[in-house]
């Protein structure tokens, strides 16, 4: 079995569930001939036809509302967004709409669509292209916030997010999309859609992160090994529902905890984090949480754009000032 | 300079005011049993209609928007469409809600703040009330995008008023509906209002049908309070798009009576004149004339459909009135499909607070301590 | 001087900014001869002019780009969106454009403008007319959201709102409008647009909330000085940015703290208080911090709303385990 | 059935392929200097554009959007707007930009990821690129209300692509425009591509222009590579914006000769020969190929032109690639007029790392260590 990437495991498991369900429809800007503007959706417009394979205007709510619709009708709509930056002309239909027609219906209809959308820094892009605000989407009631760090997890976890029977939001980092390879073994299955992955188990040290920073905190952990310190490496995934019990059982194992994301600070899903573990876990804790974190600005133009994004080296101090805490 | 492209308006009427009609009417509109149904339906909705302001009125409903002088577009889309098509509806079609299958008592519940109206006891897959304005739209198009996909023999109808065409949202729509040739119809109540905002202010465009032209798809603009043109002219967009020749925009021309909703004072901002010319293009009358005219329809018909009516609306407010309440747990019942485990803590907090606010009713029944008074 | 409610001082300001700066023009859906569905604009339109009270079209991205295009010409717009959850379609235009003109212009253009927004649930309103999604603004860099607990506070918050040179969100809420009337004088003195207001000072513990939950707030605090527990109430009123230093010198003083909003709780305003007091003042902390707030589930129609919303009640229980916590 | 409202679309056309003029030119295009004049720039604007492109290739800018053969459109926006009015761009109008006063060394610093690429030293309030697609519609529309209100006698010009017309901001803000009559122009450069998808998938309207009908204003089509035309009929919808008489909608026919943009592969989509049709179209050649037969233009006068724009150019691409770098404690700077005080420890923590980073970099200089290895 050859190894492929993260972006490739999406497109991997975007066929797979085509092949077995039609009811699984692919819609949005340039996802057809084009396969996407990062190749997600490469050659499924000539595998399975231009019905199932849809290029639609360039209108996100309109994407969104549309698969709504569908969804509606017992179709499983993927929706792509572009990029993240380009999602809020939509924030309407998903906030109002796909995360509340089950609730608001009382189960007469429901909506079992996946919005897929590139997102985060680091690979130079023009303006808002390299947002992170993944916490305004974990403050929706009745969504799903999705954010897969290999091509194993996104392939498994795409897989289960289509066949959910509710909306999802699945964020791609895209900055790994092409780092890593992995062996994805192409049998359908699905991974768990709201538990934490334990990447790393460790006694000292409880560093919760996802996305593509997961990277640079495994990388510390490794370092930190070096030096006899032993950090547990907690990739969130789910972000929504936060399966915040496996974040409070490493907690009160190692007894500090820093949490690492590239988003700005104030509201976000490490903010949620926090306040959980001050709120059930305080008397676990050795040291004050610490967020590792992308500023409370505008995410800057791709020259600044390194010192924006939490680095090795942020991540490493703030551990270190953690781990000397007594 | 060249021309490069052409268009046309046009605007469909059969009966005057006094129900003369004034052209050949189609073959369906000389049958009497065609028309008594339709008002049947356009008085039973009246009469309910004026229940459910006074209900709001008495405390015992929320804020309800009243669809007084519009009855003929819901009926029109009601019988028009087919029970396994699909209706988008915004919140002022209370009449077709009502032949498509809601109950009376579903649709107050709806607005006296409770959920479960939303969930009525229907066959088919109709949305229920939108309140965000045009965003119902969109659905309306995906519901069609997946009629096409599996080939089905349905088409989508999505109502919306006149104030809803300035929003992005509608304007998205029609643009899909266009360029996928969908199955659906767009039906735009222009009721002149929206609360405040007159039609003049909303758009400068002539007419609201034109809006289709940015689509490339039809438009046409119809007297929306005769029942005979609303009717014919949906039948004839629900054909065409039926069969696949795409999608259409209708737009009648009607009147809200009423208040925006028993929220507003129209007064404020319209004058009374204005209503009075209005109430003379009244659906119910036009309708009523005609048919005593061409039908023999007469005082005593008239009021034994009344008295009907009447006793219907009050068997569905009593089972309205006296439904058992939700338990609040629901809320969290139907966020997913299945709660996801870390919710449980949250619902248990909510349903011992419910249970525990239960018990302090029963045991302060008859002192006067609030709620607050426990703290 | 007589007594007004908050809402009349929403108008007052109004008033008086428009009358001493022909910049300031107000624009919205029913804002005109009707006053505002809430009559926060009533008789301006009379007072000042179709051209400077503008009743615009159905559609709140219109709203709010007009308004963007308007403040870069050294207008003051003053957009009012008619119900919080009618924000949305307009949510591009505040993330990509209003909290960013300045940054992405390096200073070049600005936007100087206000968005009101009547918020939160308790007054049976139809469905969508009673969230509190004020986290999701707080998230995004470059706004400023200011959300006013009394006449008084309206009144000199709305003045500083308008005053700034930056984008403010105002979150009017709308279920203490007509609750509490207050003497205000009318003479154009703004607030202070990022500091907390401490309502009342104790010594036991620290209660933190803002918008209609002050008043719950305070009158739990009232009782419990009947039993001898002083607490601190603070009023946040600019949730962004965030003073968390008022915050973090209270809880020093009495080592408990309980968090009070309306809001669902994932990812909240709440949370980022909570998250930053685990980083900065976890050791004054005696008791683990709670967060008494909304669920996380849609906001329920109106027969439940009330089991939904913090009640007296809810907030009371987190206040005793908190003060028991040993 | 009567019709109640009519409407056609215009075409305009000045010059064929070859540089022949097909109708009586406007009187100022009699004029050897606005041709030349206009010429220079379209020069200048497509050296410049394949000296951007190369950058790019060569890692030393971001992804670039080339506006190659789409620079009448470019150099007809620069030359008929006042300098006073405002510009609201895409990303594909550079010419305008440059015509406007912005230095070739402040565009290739803002897509070379630098924010100081968007203050330029201009003395107007133009907007910078916008690159959420039809969002600055509606910044157009403000601009104009203000202009408006203010009594001013300034327009604004809003320039958009074919993709943009399907978004709901450019419906509001022409519906807007519309109803408010504000002096406003959109500029629509239909250059048959929104990255992949085609202009047919992108609309049912057999125009462009006729989207402008949905809004009441005025629409009309224009061969967007024939600077006579363009330049006539900007000037006309702009002078009409100008004295009070509301907005228009110009649809520009282009093309889009380069890939989307640098990070695009237009091979993958569309066939060498369609762009083959359209090189012949080229604005550029079309003009020069009139200037030579109408106005004695000729190769020496092409060669010297063509040498001055490439020294510009240099000197512009050496001001760019020497500037120093912004501190990265720039991007709290401009978020606010000036920092909340919260915000100021985060500030400190950049700088800090900043810095840090500086100092590693020296000491490192010389050995192999990443940054990363720091850890
Ligand atoms: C997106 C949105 N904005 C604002 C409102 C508040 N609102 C409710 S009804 C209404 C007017 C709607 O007018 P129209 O579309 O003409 O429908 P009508 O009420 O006349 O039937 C407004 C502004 C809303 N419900 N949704
Ligand atoms: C709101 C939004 N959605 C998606 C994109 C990604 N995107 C950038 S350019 C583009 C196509 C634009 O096509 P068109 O309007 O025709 O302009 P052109 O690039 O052809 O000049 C898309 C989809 C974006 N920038 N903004
Ligand atoms: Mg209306
Ligand atoms: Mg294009």
């Amino acid at each position: 079995m050859s190894k492929i990437t993260l972006v490739e495991a999406v497109n991997q498991a975007l066929e797979y569930e085509m092949a077995h369900n039609n009811n699984v429809i692919i819609l949005g800007e340039d996802v057809g001939k084009n396969g996407g503007v990062f190749r997600a959706t490469l050659d499924l417009q000539s595998k399975f036809g231009e019905e199932r394979v849809l290029d639609t205007p360039l209108a996100e709510s309109m994407i969104v509302g549309t698969a709504v619709g569908m969804a509606t009708q017992g179709l499983r709509p993927v929706a792509e967004i572009q990029f993240m930056g380009f999602i809020y002309p939509a924030f309407d239909q998903i906030i109002n709409h796909a995360s509340r027609l089950r609730n608001r219906t009382r189960g007469r209809l429901h909506c079992p669509l996946v919005i897929r959308a590139p997102y985060g820094g680091g690979i130079h892009a023009p303006e808002h292209h390299s947002e992170s605000t993944e916490a305004l989407f974990a403050h929706v009631p009745g969504l799903r916030v999705v954010i897969p760090s290999s091509p194993l997890r996104a392939y498994g976890l795409l897989l289960a997010a289509i066949r959910d029977n509710d909306p999802v939001l699945f964020l791609e980092p895209k900055r790994i999309y092409r780092m890593v390879k992995q062996e994805v073994p192409n049998k359908g299955e699905a991974l768990p859609l709201d538990e934490c992955f334990v990447l790393r188990s460790g006694t000292d040290i409880t560093l919760v992160t996802w996305g593509a920073m997961v990277h640079e905190t495994m990388k510390v952990a490794e370092s930190l090994a070096l030096q006899g310190v032993e950090a547990e490496v907690i990739d969130v995934a789910t972000i929504k529902p936060l399966d915040i019990d496996t974040i409070l059982q490493s907690v009160e194992k190692t007894g500090r905890c820093v949490i690492v994301q590239e988003a700005a600070k104030t509201c976000s899903v490490g903010a949620e984090i926090a306040a959980q573990i001050a709120e059930q876990g305080l008397l676990y804790l050795c040291a004050p949480i610490q967020r590792v974190s992308g500023f409370d600005t505008v995410m800057p133009l791709f020259k600044l754009e390194d010192y924006y994004m939490p680095s090795e080296n942020r991540i490493y101090s703030a551990v270190k000032q953690t781990m000397e805490f007594a | 300079m060249s021309r490069v492209a052409a268009f046309e308006i046009e605007y469909v009427q059969y009966m005057d005011e006094s129900g003369q009609a004034l052209a050949d009417l189609p073959n369906w509109a000389t049958e009497v049993e065609s028309l008594e149904h339709a008002y049947k339906w356009m008085l039973l909705t009246r009469l309910f209609d004026a229940k459910a302001v006074a209900l709001q009125r008495t405390g015992q409903m929320g804020t309800y928007a009243s669809c007084l002088g519009q009855e003929a577009i819901g009926a029109a889309i009601g019988l028009a469409m087919h029970p396994n098509d699909v209706f988008v509806p915004s919140y002022r079609e209370t009449g077709a809600q009502l032949i498509r299958g809601s109950r009376m008592r579903d649709i107050l519940m709806f607005w006296g703040g409770d959920e479960r109206g939303s969930n009525p006891p229907i066959a088919n897959q109709d949305f229920p009330v939108a309140i965000p304005i045009a965003s119902q739209c969109l659905h309306a198009v995906g519901v069609a995008t997946a009629f096409k996909y599996r080939k089905q023999n349905r088409i989508a109808l999505c109502a919306i008023g006149d104030g809803a065409t300035s929003q992005g949202d509608f304007y998205e729509a029609i643009n899909l509906a266009g360029v996928w040739k969908l199955p659906v119809v767009f039906l735009v109540s222009n009721n002149q209002w929206a609360i405040s905002v007159p039609r003049a202010a909303q758009s400068a465009s002539q007419t609201l049908a034109q809006k289709a032209i940015a689509a490339g798809i039809d438009g046409v603009q119809v007297d929306g309070n005769d029942y005979i043109a609303m009717r014919d002219t949906l039948d004839q967009a629900i054909e065409k798009a039926r069969s696949g020749n795409g999608a259409t925009i209708i737009e009648a021309l009607t009147y809200r009576l009423s208040d925006h909703t028993t929220a507003d004072d129209a007064s404020r901002y319209r004058s009374a004149e204005e209503v009075e010319v209005y109430k003379q293009k009244d659906p119910l009358l036009r309708l009523e004339r005609h048919m005593r005219v061409a039908m023999g329809w007469d005082e005593g018909k008239q009021q034994s459909l009344k008295e009907q009516c009447q006793q219907q609306i009050e068997e569905e407010i009593q089972a309205y009135l006296t439904a058992e309440a939700a338990p609040p747990t629901e809320m969290f019942d139907y966020l997913y499909e299945s709660l996801p485990k870390v919710y449980l803590k949250q619902r248990q907090q909510l349903f011992d607070e419910w249970q525990q606010h239960l018990g302090a009713r029963e045991e302060t029944v008859d002192t006067d301590v609030k709620e607050s008074d426990h703290v």
